[in-house]
């Protein structure tokens, strides 16, 4: 007979599970919200939304360090903190962007917000985790819902984009189950930190290497695709093509820290073991991520599929961080993806604004680089505001981007990795070139007989403008908060211990 | 002994099965196999003991899965054979065949430790049913309790992709803004 | 002769690799979803097997979860495909490649 | 008035803002007000500003991210004092010498205000990141100058010049990180201030490394041989404006980046590489003087003839004794002044002719005799001649390099010989002769906002040239102070007996 | 005194300034040519006053201010008037301001007469500066000052066409002015070189410091500042092989041939090598005082050889003023330092007559300059002819006249010393230089009036004109008598050059052989080309067509030479430097951009929209990883 199980509430630490539980609540209310009263305006939603990711903030932030929950499964490190506060206001200011002055279709879903509160539920239980079980069924949740969510945007490049994402996440979801199931075999457990004991064991044994290897290189397969590094990065550009600009936004900056999180708890522990190899193939990976990335990005003639390949740039550039393992390149990584959220959010911002139902600039895409064109003639601010996002991008100082890309590099240097800092260096010109070519459009060439400020402020509404000039005002003075982010991350990071120091 | 029989019986058939699933051209074929594959599958379950799990595997797998995968083919008329064109067919089981390769290589290894301790042991006397509820509902909780959102949130994105408000779009209309809305509101209003 | 750990997860290894050729060539979405199934399978055979030679649950209960993740995975995946049949008239990959460059 | 330098930094950005309240038409006006009084403002700064005193004056220090190091940390020597002055003033006079009817005005304005505030940033930047941040935020508004208001292939050349520099640049911040963890290392804390990097010792290997990462940035922007090419490009498309700022005083960003930091905090590995150094800088001088010789534009003639010149500063630099540094600062001043007042030239006749073809030319003298006369001047400070601004620099450069490589002083001396071939037949070719082209007859000679533009830039050739010592004093005394400072901090014996401080103390 | 100093250095400068503010456009304004006349005037009463003085009271030296201080070096604006000094100013300033008053009349007509004084005013300035400067830096300054006036000047009818070689050898003014200042700047950084050689070696610029430390400093720097200065030197004073810009620097105005390019400027050379004497004479440098010596007496030949043939009537006193100008560095380089500058300042005044005598022909006669289109001018032009005849006298060596006594020593010197081969030289070169001063004088004046059939109707030129050229003329003949004066003024400062009692001995015969050879050639001369009616000179076709002639016509195809191995390959190397510039150092960079841009365009290619190749990369990126992983292992 089993002996039946006595532990007490306490025990279960269940304040580590409320911020999930805020999210999940807010999508069930969200629900029955519909179904009492059907046809509500979406502003309700938004606004509803917002209030409930608020509160998931504050308790967020209110947890405690350090502590684990519900039988071990639940681990609220300073990292779990630090990338919940980022996700949650990453959703918070990409949401409102539904509030556009046109309808589009996956507004009209209230299911649309339930969603999004359930995905946003599903991160935060994938990065405030070390257990690989809840860590896959967080990140599903996530992901599913996800694929839902640009489906919504109902139109032709939409679901197949999100078919595309849909079918290399169940590929993805292969590698990393079979890779969870070869750590299992070496330790027997689930949990991160058994299986860290058990490699240290075991490490010795003959014919455990190519084990821990092979397991490795599975999970480094799933999260390379979740995090688009090269060559599982070939579903970004489609899928921001698809989805709608916020969205677009959105998914270059919320599920990469997820993955981020995830990435430095295994890889970390695999190089803190001392396996280089893991290493060597993160540099890799990274390296080569950033510089294809960035060279088919100089090609191309929409600039949302140019940001899409930009933000997987951007993901190889953090990558290398996690190859360094230092508590330098862990805070640069939280940095980095802070900083980058609000440039980000502008750039696609601007795009979401000047989106059009008719592409009338060009057969296939929605904002091809003419739709730009001579923007300083017609709408200065317009064009000053896009181009402050592009320099941002493009990491010139002093705008935020760039600190996060000095204290990348830094961190590479300090660890040794000088040429590591040389390649991200050179990547971050040849990215430039791209940035800088919205910004010719835009400043250098005659305006198009088709752009007027009606075609561009299409979509345009007051909380879309006050997201804007948010953005702007945080990319800009980023100079002035750096420094207390920067000592909280350090800390936090501290706190939760991952990396060498 | 039996054990030995049963496994190679079930390995080969299962082999075969999936080697259908994913040769065929017949969707029809495909599916078939690859249903019977997983209650042979389910099989394998039994056999390790793990009957709770084997059954959920009947029924989900076999029994919800797969009838969804019916429907849904009823609903693409997949009766006709399907064509595919195969660019470079020879280089597909080339990579299948080292990936098999790889994993018959990292197989070998003693992967079993003799000090690793179960966490969660199967205890003599307990049915396997009891004791994985007895590890899902204390342990596994939460997951638990996620897998439940996941599947809310699936079902929800099931019903809503496959609803007939999709089959008008908000987002990209050959009609105006607003006639569009009148027609959409007409519809929801009947 | 005993039927090892090791039988299981070279099995489970073989079939991995039918479900990943079969991802690999297939070119018609509803084919690609069985692959993955397959994928999905071999997993939760080398779970079990593990979970058996250790003598340890949580095997099974990441067999279990994966089952579960794979039925949800299914809803998804048959509402974008049944979408996607509406818009494209195929479930052909080769047909659904507007996006590309 | 200890914030004199934020003041004269920020002064012209928060005026650029401002300035896009204001009206079009009366665009021009309100940025010669703001430059005049930006430039008045490094004037005060120049009356209160101690000549014997050597160090780092007006210093200003507000930590930015403190754990990191970086601060915002201002300060201006002898060395940077007048390359300051000079950018505020060029950039007076440019706005003065913008036409009425440019288009986009407004635009202009605001950009070239920005663009101030960065030259300036940079010159008066103490911490690595401040002037890694200026550096970088001068090309924006340059990139737009060429790029809007250029010539055909404006957009290739702009883009050129902005993605070459920024390319530079970003290795040249790698240095900087290295150089602020190797600080770290030694003295447990992070730092990006200059004047802490002046004392941390380094081995041989890692100054090498740094030399060549600081070069990759300095070196585009000077620009050295064979990096140069941006800048025929960049000067042949930009309006007359943007060629006379970025010859001014954007290359001087290079020079002066040497010798802020290759030289005092990297002594042994700059003593090391003079002679690549110096290599390159004798290809630049002949070379591109030949080059030169051969361009059918007036206007590219002097932009590869700024590339010249460029390499005699970069010699100087080098040559590691206070009368060639001196020299070389001085003629970055002389440098800007004569380039820029060339530029502006080559803009007038532009504009009443639309091109710069010499071969349109010719005869000039007689139909402008003002504008041959200024153009004379600048032409004769060019070559180097005495009493005019070109000739102190060039003098102190050579005579200081001398004490290094003699064969070295002799070719780049040739530039005295090869400079005037390229000067003089340009202007033989443009202002001699008959007049041939029917269109020459009847140009309007300088007009008054022209004759304001030019001529305080003659006044200043002759007087400079006449009398360089309130320029030249505390240069000199700055730059002293700086070789001493590397001669301390040097390691090998070689680096020390390669600087030459005062020679009676040598001897 | 020293207000003096200032007066005779800035009064020309003020009278530059003067006429530059009716500069551009504005109307030919007479008062300028005559302010600036009077400066110049008031500058030669100042130098006439500073030299009583230097002879009563010693020199005057004065530091006005600081120029350049950087480092160590110390650079002022000092003047030094001594001996030396002195004597150079009121040379330059008494010849300026004959010439400044001569150009009044000269320029009436041109229309940039009020920029002619302008520049004129500011050459004497610099050649001030040049003179009375106490360091080398000085030096310098005006050195490249009267380069530039030079230029200023070559090129002051800036408006004419460039002609072909053929036509024309100078081709245009303003080509004429480029060589000369570009042929002087390649002297000018021998020069330079001089002065880093100096500075480095004693740590100080002025003359004082520097002849004092010379005798220290070992032979090699000391040869070596000796050779660069030199260098410098020959730019200046137009030394083979920078002697072609001279003969083209004819193209300016008349005038400024006079006082640049005969007067003063081209005698700064020689001037540097006096000033430089304690160098120059030191043991070590001897041998660079010889090659001095010999070049000075090459170009001295040379020089004369190419006037005996030349038809342009300034190409002529040109040739004969390098020619001179051999002579005094020959002087100079033999340690006769004194005698050089007796001879330089002589011949200022003789070559300036000269000159303005040309002037006047080129004026009577419209600007035409081949003598072989004149003749017979004598009686149009009588003032003319009489200051032309006195001058070349002069300039031929015949007793009584300047010329004779400052040449002559000039011989003797070359005997004195022993160096036979160069007295040689000097001698046959003085009957050739009788020769050709006179051939020009008879071909002008005497004979046939061929003119006429050209149309031309010469005139003399003002009357105030003429009586300014006088002091001049009275110079040219007397100057000579003054040597001893001069001799025992000068050596105050500059070493003693003696004859040597052997040489003493036979000076009265020494003078004879040179009178001798210098009246053969005159007579010669005159039978040749002064001839009327059937005497009357016939081109000579049959020696025209000779290769001599060809070789002196084409002045030893030394311009030549220069245009096909300098000039043409310089251009030709620069436009290939240009090509190889774009194609393949912008190409490079080009090529980078474009190489990332291709691969772009390839990489392009994976990302075909097909999700079964996308399946496919990921597998086979997983693939990768876990071969990768599987052979790390085997490998170790």
């Amino acid at each position: 007979m089993l002996e039946p199980v006595n532990i007490s509430l306490a025990e279960l630490n269940l304040v580590t599970l409320m911020p999930m539980l805020i999210a999940i609540a807010g999508g069930l209310i969200v629900l029955t919200i519909d179904l009492i009263k059907e046809n509500l305006h979406k502003s309700l939603y938004v606004m509803l939304t917002i209030l409930i990711l608020l509160i998931d903030l504050g308790a967020t932030v209110g947890l405690q360090y350090n502590e684990r929950g519900f039988f071990d499964v639940m681990l609220i490190d300073g990292v779990a903190i630090l990338s919940q506060i980022i996700i949650l206001i990453a959703s918070m200011l990409f949401i409102p962007l539904a509030l556009t002055s046109k309808r589009f279709h996956e507004y009209s879903y209230p299911e649309f917000f339930a969603l999004f509160m359930f995905m946003i539920a599903g991160f935060q239980f994938m990065v405030s985790s070390d257990n690989l079980i809840l860590i896959f069924v967080g990140l599903e949740t996530a992901s599913l819902s996800l694929y839902t969510l640009i489906a919504l945007h109902n139109r032709h490049n939409s679901f197949e984009a999100a078919v595309k994402y849909f079918t290399m996440g169940a590929l993805a979801a292969g590698f990393y189950s079979m890779g969870a199931a070869i750590l299992y075999g070496i330790s027997g457990s689930l949990e991160l930190y058994q299986i860290a004991e058990a490699i240290q064991g075991r490490m010795d044994e003959a014919g455990m290497m190519i084990l821990i290897l092979g397991g490795a290189g599975f999970l480094l397969a799933s999260f390379a695709f979740k995090l688009s590094l090269f060559p599982f990065h070939t579903w970004a550009p489609d899928v921001y093509e698809g989805a709608s600009a916020p969205l677009a936004g959105y998914m270059s900056v919320v599920p990469k820290v997820a993955a981020f999180v995830v990435s430095m708890r295994i890889f970390e522990m695999f190089i803190e073991l001392g396996i280089e190899w893991v290493q060597v193939a993160i540099l890799v990976l990274a390296v080569v991520t950033m510089t294809i990335a960035n060279i088919m990005a100089l090609v191309q003639e929409d600039v949302k599929r140019m940001l899409a390949y930009s933000s997987i740039s951007h993901a190889g550039f953090v990558m290398a961080a996690i190859a360094l393992a230092t508590t330098k390149a862990n805070t640069g990584i939280f940095l980095y993806y802070g900083l980058f959220m609000f440039t980000n959010l502008g750039a696609f911002a601007m795009l979401w604004v000047s989106r059009h139902k008719h592409r009338i600039h060009h057969a296939r895409y929605d904002h091809p680089y003419e739709k730009f064109s001579g923007m300083i003639k017609i709408m200065p601010i317009g064009a000053v505001v896009m181009a402050l996002f592009m320099l941002s991008l493009a990491g010139v100082p002093p705008f935020s981007v760039f600190w996060g890309k000095i204290y990348l590099m830094s961190a590479a240097v300090d660890a040794g990795y000088v040429w590591l800092a040389i390649v991200m260096g050179l990547n971050s010109a040849i990215a430039a070139y791209y940035y800088l070519k919205l910004i010719v459009y835009m400043f250098l060439k005659e305006p198009t007989g088709q752009v007027n400020e009606a075609t561009v402020y299409y979509n345009v509404s007051t909380p879309l403008m006050t997201i804007l000039g948010f953005a702007v005002f945080v990319t800009v003075g980023s100079m002035f908060y750096v420094d207390p982010l920067l000592e909280y991350i350090t800390e936090m990071i501290k706190i939760s211990g991952i990396g060498f120091n | 002994m039996y054990e030995v029989i049963a496994f190679y019986i079930f390995a080969i058939s299962t082999t075969i099965l999936f080697l259908i699933t994913v040769m065929s051209k017949n969707v029809l074929y495909a599916m078939t196999a690859l249903a019977a594959g997983m209650v042979m599958i389910s099989g394998f379950f039994f056999l390790l003991g793990a009957d709770f799990l084997g059954v959920v595997q009947l029924i989900v797998y076999v029994g919800a899965v797969m009838a969804l995968y019916a429907f849904a083919m009823m609903f693409f008329d997949a009766t006709k054979d399907i064509k595919e064109k195969h660019q470079n067919p020879a280089l597909v089981f080339l990579l299948g065949g080292l990936m098999a390769l790889v994993f018959v290589v990292m197989f070998s290894a003693p992967i079993i430790g003799e000090n690793v301790q179960a966490l969660y042991p199967i205890v003599d006397g307990v049915g396997n049913a009891q004791a994985v509820g007895m590890v899902l509902f204390t342990k596994y909780l939460v997951p638990f309790e996620v897998a439940a959102v996941m599947l809310l949130v699936a079902m929800i994105a099931g019903i809503i992709l496959a609803g007939k408000k999709m089959d008008y779009s908000l987002t990209e209309c050959e009609v105006s803004d607003q006639e569009l809305e009148d027609e959409i509101l007409k519809g929801e209003a009947k | 002769m005993e039927i090892g750990i090791g039988h299981y997860l070279i099995l489970a290894g073989l079939l991995f690799s039918i479900g990943f050729v079969g991802v690999l060539r297939r070119k018609n979405l509803l084919m690609l979803f069985f692959a993955t199934e397959v994928m999905l399978n071999a997993v939760n055979v080398a779970f079990t097997a593990i979970g058996n030679y250790y003598g340890d649950l949580s095997g099974q209960m990441f067999a279990f979860f994966v089952i579960a993740v794979a039925a949800s995975e299914v809803a998804v995946g048959l509402g974008l495909l049944i979408v996607l049949y509406k818009k494209y008239g195929s479930l052909d990959l080769e047909t659904i490649s507007s996006m590309k460059g | 008035m200890s914030h004199i330098l934020s003041a004269l930094v920020f002064f012209p950005a928060l005026a650029g803002i401002l300035g896009f309240v204001v009206d079009k038409k009366s665009a021009k006006a309100y940025g010669i007000a703001v430059a005049a009084v930006e430039f008045l403002l490094s004037i005060w700064l120049w009356i209160s500003f101690d000549g014997s005193n050597a160090g780092m004056q007006f210093t200003e220090y507000v930590p930015i991210i403190a754990q990191f190091g970086i601060s915002y940390n201002l300060g201006v020597d002898g060395i940077s004092l007048f390359i300051v002055i000079m950018a505020t003033m060029i950039t007076l006079l440019g706005i003065i010498l913008l036409r009425e009817d440019t288009p986009n005005m407004k635009n202009m304005i605001v950009s070239l205000l920005f663009l101030e505030m960065t030259m300036v940033g940079v010159f008066v930047s103490l911490d690595a990141i401040v002037f890694y941040l200026f550096w970088e935020l001068s090309l924006v508004p340059m990139l737009y100058i060429i790029g809007a208001w250029g010539g055909p292939t404006r957009v290739y050349a702009a883009v050129k010049f902005f993605l070459y520099t920024f390319a530079g640049s970003l290795i040249m911040l790698v240095g900087l990180l290295a150089m602020a963890y190797l600080y770290n290392l030694e003295a447990g804390v992070w730092s990006f201030n200059i004047l802490d990097w002046y004392k941390l010792q380094l081995t041989a290997d890692q100054q090498f490394w740094l030399f060549l990462a600081f070069f990759a940035g300095f070196a585009i922007k000077v620009p050295m041989f064979p990096f140069h090419t941006w800048l025929p490009h960049a000067h042949g498309q930009a309006p007359t404006i943007g060629s006379v700022i970025l010859a001014a005083v954007l290359l001087k960003m290079g020079t002066y980046g040497f010798v802020r930091f290759s030289l005092p905090i990297l002594p042994d590995a700059s003593v090391d590489f003079t002679p690549f150094i110096m290599v390159l800088s004798l290809i630049m001088v002949v070379y591109t003087a030949m080059v030169a010789f051969a361009q059918k534009d007036m206007k590219q003639v002097i932009a590869y003839s700024s590339v010249s010149h460029m390499g005699i500063i970069m010699i100087g630099v080098f040559a590691m004794n206070a009368e060639g540094l001196g020299g070389s600062i001085f003629l970055m001043l002389s440098h800007g002044i004569v380039s820029g007042a060339l530029f502006m030239l080559v803009g007038v006749i532009y504009e009443r002719r639309g091109t710069k073809l010499m071969s349109e030319f010719g005869g000039l003298a007689a139909t402008m005799p003002i504008y041959a006369t200024v153009f004379g001047v600048m032409l004769m400070a060019s070559v180097g001649l005495p009493l005019t601004i070109g000739f102190v620099g060039e003098f102190l450069v050579l005579l200081g390099f001398y004490k290094v490589s003699v064969i070295g002083t002799i070719i780049a001396g040739s530039t005295i010989i090869i400079g005037s071939i390229y000067m003089l037949a340009l202007f033989k070719k443009s202002f001699f002769g008959p007049v041939t082209n029917e269109k020459n007859f009847g140009l309007k000679d300088l007009d008054a906002r022209e004759l304001t533009a030019l001529l305080p830039l003659v006044a200043i050739v002759v007087w400079l040239g006449v009398y360089p010592k309130p320029v030249l004093e505390p240069i000199d005394n700055s730059v002293k102070k700086l070789l001493v400072q590397m001669e301390e901090h040097a390691q090998f014996p070689s680096t020390k007996d390669a600087i030459i401080i005062s020679k009676k103390e040598a001897e | 005194m020293e207000s003096l100093v200032y007066v005779a250095l800035f009064a020309p400068f003020v009278g530059s300034m003067f006429a530059g503010l009716f500069f551009g456009n504005a109307p030919r304004n007479a008062i300028t040519g005559w302010v600036a006349s009077t400066l110049l005037f008031v500058s030669f009463l100042a130098s006439v006053a500073l030299a009583v003085h230097v002879v009563h009271h010693g020199s005057v030296h004065v530091t006005m201010m600081d120029w350049i201080s950087a480092g160590d070096l110390s650079i002022p604006f000092g003047f030094l008037v001594d001996e030396v000094s002195v004597t150079m100013m009121v040379v330059v300033t008494l010849v300026s301001t004959v010439v400044h008053i001569y150009s009044t009349g000269y320029m009436d007509h041109d229309k940039s007469y009020n920029r002619f004084f302008s520049y004129l005013s500011a050459f004497v300035f610099s050649m001030l500066i040049l003179v009375m400067s106490d360091n080398f830096a000085g030096l310098f300054i005006g050195w490249e000052g009267v380069g530039v006036c030079s230029w200023l000047l070559v090129g002051f009818w800036y408006h004419k066409a460039d002609r072909p070689f053929e036509e024309n050898p100078s081709i245009s003014p303003s080509w004429a002015a480029n060589e000369a200042f570009i042929m002087n700047r390649v002297a000018d950084l021998g020069m330079l070189v001089g002065i880093f050689l100096i500075y480095w070696n004693i740590g100080s610029l002025q003359y004082d410091v520097v002849f004092a430390a010379m005798p220290n400093l070992a032979d090699g720097i000391l040869v070596a500042i000796a050779i660069a200065l030199f260098i410098g030197a020959m730019g200046k004073s137009a030394q083979f092989p920078l002697h072609t810009w001279l003969t083209d620097a004819m193209e300016g105005p008349t005038p400024v041939s006079a006082l640049i390019h005969a007067a003063t400027m081209v005698t700064a050379g020689v001037f540097l090598v006096i000033r430089a004497n304690p160098l120059f004479s030191l043991e070590a440098v001897s041998g660079v005082s010889l090659f001095i010596a010999a070049l000075g007496t090459f170009v001295a030949f040379y020089a004369a050889s190419m006037a005996l043939i030349a038809r342009d009537i300034k190409r002529i006193v040109a040739l004969s003023t390098l020619s001179q100008l051999g002579y005094m560095f020959a002087a100079a380089g033999l340690g006769a330092y004194w005698i050089a500058l007796f001879h330089l300042a002589a011949h200022a005044f003789f070559k300036a007559l000269l000159f303005l005598g040309a002037g006047n022909v080129m004026h009577a006669m419209d600007d035409e300059l081949d003598i072989f289109k004149m003749g017979g001018l004598k009686k149009a032009m009588m003032g003319s002819y009489i200051y032309m005849g006195i001058a070349s006298v002069a300039l031929a060596g015949l007793p009584i006249f300047a010329g004779f006594y400052s040449k002559d020593a000039i011989i003797e010197t070359a005997f004195n010393e022993g160096t036979y081969i160069i007295w040689g030289i000097l001698v046959i070169t003085a009957g050739m230089t009788a020769f050709y001063s006179f051939r020009q004088v008879f071909f002008s004046f005497h004979g046939e009036k061929r003119y006429e059939a050209l149309g031309f109707h010469p005139h003399d030129m003002y009357k105030y004109v003429l009586v300014a050229m006088a002091p001049l003329a009275i110079l040219a003949i007397s100057f000579g008598w003054f040597m001893d004066d001069f001799k025992a003024f000068i050596t105050k400062n500059l070493p003693a050059y003696e004859m040597s009692h052997h040489t003493h001995h036979w000076a009265w015969l020494l003078g004879l052989i040179v009178v001798i050879i210098a009246v053969a050639g005159i007579v010669i001369a005159y039978k040749k080309y002064a001839g009327k009616g059937a005497n009357a000179w016939k081109r000579d076709e049959e020696f025209e067509a000779s290769f001599i002639y060809k070789l002196l016509e084409n002045q030893y195809y030394v311009p030549k030479f220069y245009d096909e191995f300098l000039v043409k390959p310089y251009t030709i190397a620069s436009e290939k430097f240009w090509a190889i510039d774009k194609a393949v150092v912008d190409g490079s960079v080009d090529l980078i951009a474009k190489a990332f841009y291709k691969s772009g365009d390839v990489s392009r290619g994976m990302q075909n929209g097909n999700l079964s190749s996308y399946l496919n990369w990921m597998g086979a990126g997983a693939l990768l990883l876990v071969v990768a992983a599987a052979l790390a292992t085997a490998i170790g």
